[in-house]
């Protein structure tokens, strides 16, 4: 029983990552600051409770509930952040963000510049989307490319607890805008715990498996699906390494070139629909990189490009899936 | 109040058709979702029953609407077909929008039921375009916007109901003040009601108890009657109460226990129904033979639904533009 | 005196075009509506008078000055076109869109599918933007990528008069949403007049000129830049082809892979920044088109990775310019 | 109104000495540009220096302002220095904002200008950030949101003041209502006073004459007052007149002639400047002589900006993040 509940108290999920991330940044600066709609503990600390408890500890005036304001929740965070507060700001699903771009892109992004670096908007802002829970067309869309297209703003989105804790402990750290994305199908699912005060640095990937043959580059959720996939590869005998992007703007264009490099094939995956995606980027440099140097043509896996139907079999397959990855890289390496 | 317009027997007894349609509807949708023959987000209007009753027999098949949602109790009084109804929310072919929609999106014009919306606030700004065709036609079509109170501190409620206003477009504006906005109380994100803020607008406005089927129908033919009689917008605060959590799975802990116990011994539809019986205009007996007639249509709706097909991929492809995707 | 009259007659500005074309359209159709803020003739049509005339013609009934609400503005448009209306919405400037991204991004874009095609949205959203009247980070951004990101809406933006007229005439007529792009500071450059009735289908591009060593893709203003960059580079023996895309989303696939499959080369010109733009959609897909067939890497030319800025010398900087385009042509020429 | 704050002596020549340095350093921005020695886009507040110079005196460095386009007035009101102002304006390196910034974009938190924005509607929810952090660290700042009467039909405007008003923020929110938004009359977007939408958040709020010295600042100083109780915020809606076009260039044809040539008659400077010598606070040589000393500051603080350097194009890469771009 004791060695079970070791194992047991070693892991966490995502949700717990974000939890234990905000209230450990929390607990060490009083700067750092929480607001959104249903954030404090008598509205449960989120729709989901990733929250929970914070409001508890540190008082309703530092965990604040909001009416449903997005331009407002934004509007506070940046004004708060422009006098040394780092708050953290919840727009509930990814969709939301676009009552409130106007703060986001013309504001948080770029109140630095324009005021010549007198002024800096060091705010998180979290967001939830994803797949996968019969939403329907207005709940689960993936918009990071939007950011990473913005100037002054970073985009990360973890997949693990770990990551989910490191880097939202450096979303917080860092001086500028940082859109923090969570995947709300994978919050519960369990994984090695985080050791407190751990960093996961903005702008770097995570080689989460070593290969040769191809380089299969993904984040979030996607990270679920490619898993599995790098071990069917390995099976039919080829050898793939598995990139998890972790950060999107700015991505670590280091890692992943060099490994494609070596590889001489890229997949790139994610939940977004393809076309002018965040794929769309990364493809482009691979090519300009590595260009006359590639085995076969950076393939791209993402999103059907429609809105995300509700229909069950139609919402599986929107977003690709480990099969999808397996095909694509075994029509590489034999091309 | 005694001066205001009262339904007639005939309506009365349509007004609480509807309700009790609404309400074994609600809980037929709780039971087979608990059952687990069909996977949704659903957002239940039970205690809500009144208001789009009330509201939807001063309309016809010709007005329209703009819902939210928690808006399956506003579509079913406007007409909805059940068939189309379960089928869309299991996903099938059959549905109102082929399952490509879901809850959260049903559509189904033949009824005026034209966008139902999963953002906050968005069912106002579209209810106004489809007030200013009417008023650009002179056909005399209103359009009613539904919306929670939660939805009243948003940005699109204000640019909404002031365009409204100033261009004295043919709407009314619904706010079902259900007390909760998900987990947040009303008091907590609003110092005032939402009626107080039809003034701010220059807009006809009050607060009705959206419970009373009589309030509610007075309300509502007044505010129509102005939409019609081309004198501009109407905003109904409309009070009741959500009898269970935000979306189904929500075991609803932050919400007062004793008040959701008064809200429930005070259920809308019993007690409608007992008056229907005690003023004489329905039996027992009648009203019995109504709701039987309900459960078994909803029983055929079901099993229709459940028996239709999933739509096929290749309906992904379809409906993004007129023209199909490659 | 008389000649020139007539050359003066067969000339029009793009502000005219799209005049023109409005006119023309609710001339035909009583479903034509337009609604914006200072939109009608009390109001001076509009802050550069785009739909001057159109109120005084049509009725102010049809052509509607609205309150500073763009949430409501593009609301209104896709309710009146549920129900049958043609309406032609304005968003002043590009950067205001951030206002109504829900309306144009969850609702028009999305009504179609998500009803099951039982409504659709056939609005056009016009909106000017471009960088040269030193109007600083808030003024002057092209976000065209974020809506061809999108499923559900179409993009175009013309770079003359008669193509002004020709995809404002087909954007009316098309039945699902078009967002409309107007570049503010070429607004006045004459060129030939359009016909009345002519259409530019949407979804096609137009080859400027015709060449082999190199082709150029640009639209909108960057058109101006780089027509003069064609000359150039055939003073310096090179061959430029020069297409104007005239619609990013769907954009002429087709036309563009032929055309590069035949020089091997490929510059992609926007104004809006580089990273994660309509650029990366266009090299990503030519790269995976004509791969081993490229003999150079697709060059993408396109804003600096910053807010604009205010200061004239560095806002000129900002975009792409003819020089630019004639250096990074040279380069991939002599790769 | 007799029984309200009213300015002392030398809080009412301090009034004067803002409104006529705004006056000046418009006229003279008007002269330069006209001139072609410099290319901005310029949004004149000609006609409006009475409130922030009535509401800044209430103020101090400390407190914070956020204001817009049009807010050259607020910004020297609240104490901005001249030559910071022309280097950035005319986008040289000196600038408050190394000419990265612009007109649109003056910031200057040495003197509690945090934010100048040219998106309508939007200094007002940031305005409540700064005032919430003020709240948390009860530090007793003041923020002042400015905006103008267009931009109260915008969706940020309603959930700014909601908030504002449910959390109790010590900001003030001053709609300088100078009748156009663009080329639109108010009249042609609302139907109410902008401070009669005060009471749909339950705050604090009055229309006042912008134009008069002291019911703005009898306004100014109980919303100061109020916000520095922990009272909560105010929405003043100060009345006033924009003597010019929009921006400059423009021919402003849509202008009523009659009621711009009667604002202009009633121009509140030379008003309140005859009114101080007539009270017997300054004589015209003191006025003269201050005047005299703006135009000398001002002169000085042009031929600094233009013969500032402008900033090299690296600075593209500087202030997009913390750390430089590659
Ligand atoms: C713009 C936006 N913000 C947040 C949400 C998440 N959300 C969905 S329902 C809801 C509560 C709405 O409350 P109310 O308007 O009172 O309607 P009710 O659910 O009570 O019918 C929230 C916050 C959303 N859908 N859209
Ligand atoms: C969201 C948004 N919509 C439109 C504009 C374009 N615009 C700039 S100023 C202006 C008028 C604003 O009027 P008002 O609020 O009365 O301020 P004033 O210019 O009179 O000071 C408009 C419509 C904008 N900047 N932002
Ligand atoms: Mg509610
Ligand atoms: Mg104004």
């Amino acid at each position: 029983m004791n060695a079970q509940t070791n194992v047991k108290a070693a892991k966490a999920n995502i949700l717990q990552g974000i939890n234990a991330a905000i209230a450990d940044a929390m607990e060490e600066d009083d700067n750092v600051i929480a607001l959104g709609e249903d954030l404090a503990d008598p509205e449960e600390g989120g729709v989901c409770g990733v929250t929970k408890g914070l409001s508890s500890r540190f008082g309703e005036h530092r965990v604040r509930s909001t009416p449903i304001s997005e331009q407002a929740i934004i509007g506070a965070a940046i004004g708060a952040s422009l006098i040394g507060f780092k708050p953290v700001a919840e727009i509930m699903l990814m969709n939301f963000t676009t009552v409130a771009m106007d703060m986001i892109v013309n504001h948080a992004a770029k109140l630095r510049f324009m005021s010549g670096g007198q002024t800096h908007v060091p705010i998180v802002i979290r967001t939830m989307t994803g797949t996968g829970f019969a939403s329907g067309g207005q709940h689960c869309d993936y918009l990071e490319a939007w950011f990473a297209h913005t100037a002054g703003i970073k985009v990360v989105a973890p997949s693990s607890p770990k990551d989910a804790y490191g880097l939202m402990r450096s979303a917080i750290d860092d001086p500028d805008p940082v859109l923090f994305i969570e995947n709300l199908p994978t919050y519960w699912s369990p994984d090695e715990a985080p050791e407190k005060g751990h960093r996961v640095p903005i702008g770097k990937a995570n080689v989460l498996n070593e290969g040769s043959d191809v380089t299969i580059i993904a984040y979030a959720r996607m990270i679920q699906e490619a898993v599995p996939a790098v071990a069917r590869l390995k099976e039919a005998g080829i050898s793939a390494e598995l990139i998890d992007l972790r950060t999107i703007a700015p991505w670590d264009k280091d890692t992943v070139v060099k490994s494609v490099a070596r590889t001489g094939r890229a997949i790139i995956v994610h939940e977004a629909v393809t076309p002018f995606g965040a794929g769309a980027e990364i493809a482009a440099v691979l090519n300009e990189e590595l260009f006359g140097k590639l085995r076969a043509p950076v393939k791209r896996l993402g999103g059907v490009f429609c809105p995300v139907p509700f229909s069950k079999p139609l919402e599986t397959a929107f977003a690709p899936q480990t099969a999808d990855i397996v095909a694509a890289a075994e029509a590489l390496v034999k091309s | 109040m005694s001066n205001r317009a009262t339904p007639d027997a005939a309506t009365q007894v349509e007004i609480y058709r509807r309700m009790a349609l609404i309400k074994a509807n609600d809980e037929r949708s709780r039971k087979v979702i608990m059952s687990g023959r069909l996977v949704m987000p659903y957002y239940s209007p039970r205690g809500q029953e009144v208001i789009p009753s009330a509201m939807s027999v001063n309309l016809t098949d010709d007005d329209y609407i703009c819902t939210i949602y928690r808006g399956s109790h506003d579509q079913l009084a406007k007409g909805l077909p059940l068939k189309d109804l379960w089928a869309e929310v299991a996903g099938r072919v059959d549905g109102t929008c082929k399952g490509k929609g879901g809850p959260m999106h049903v559509t189904y014009p033949t009824k005026g039921i034209m966008v139902t919306t999963g953002i906050v606030g968005a069912s106002m700004p579209i209810a106004n375009g489809l007030a200013w065709g009417s008023q650009l036609r002179g056909d005399g079509r209103v359009t009613v916007a539904y919306f929670g109170d939660g939805a009243s501190n948003i940005g699109a409620f204000h640019e909404a109901l002031n365009l409204a206003a100033v261009w004295k477009l043919p709407v009314i504006f619904v706010c079902q003040n259900n007390e909760w906005g998900e987990h947040t109380h009303y008091d907590k994100t609003s110092n005032v009601k939402v009626a107080d803020r039809a003034a701010a607008y220059g807009m006809a406005g009050e607060r009705v108890d959206g419970n009373d089927p009589f309030a509610m129908y007075a309300a509502a033919s007044e505010a129509v009657a102005r939409a019609r009689a081309g004198e501009g917008p109407t905003l109904i605060e409309a009070m009741t109460y959500r009898f269970f959590g935000h979306v189904f799975g929500d075991a609803d802990n932050y919400m007062d226990k004793a008040r959701k116990a008064e809200a429930m011994a005070n259920d809308p539809v019993p007690r409608f129904r007992a008056k229907l019986i005690e003023t004489g205009l329905a039996t027992e007996a009648q009203l019995a033979e109504m709701e039987a007639g309900i459960e078994k249509e909803i029983d055929e709706a079901v099993e229709f639904a459940l028996a239709s097909d999933f739509p096929g991929v290749e309906e992904m492809k379809r409906d993004v533009f007129a023209e199909e995707m490659a």
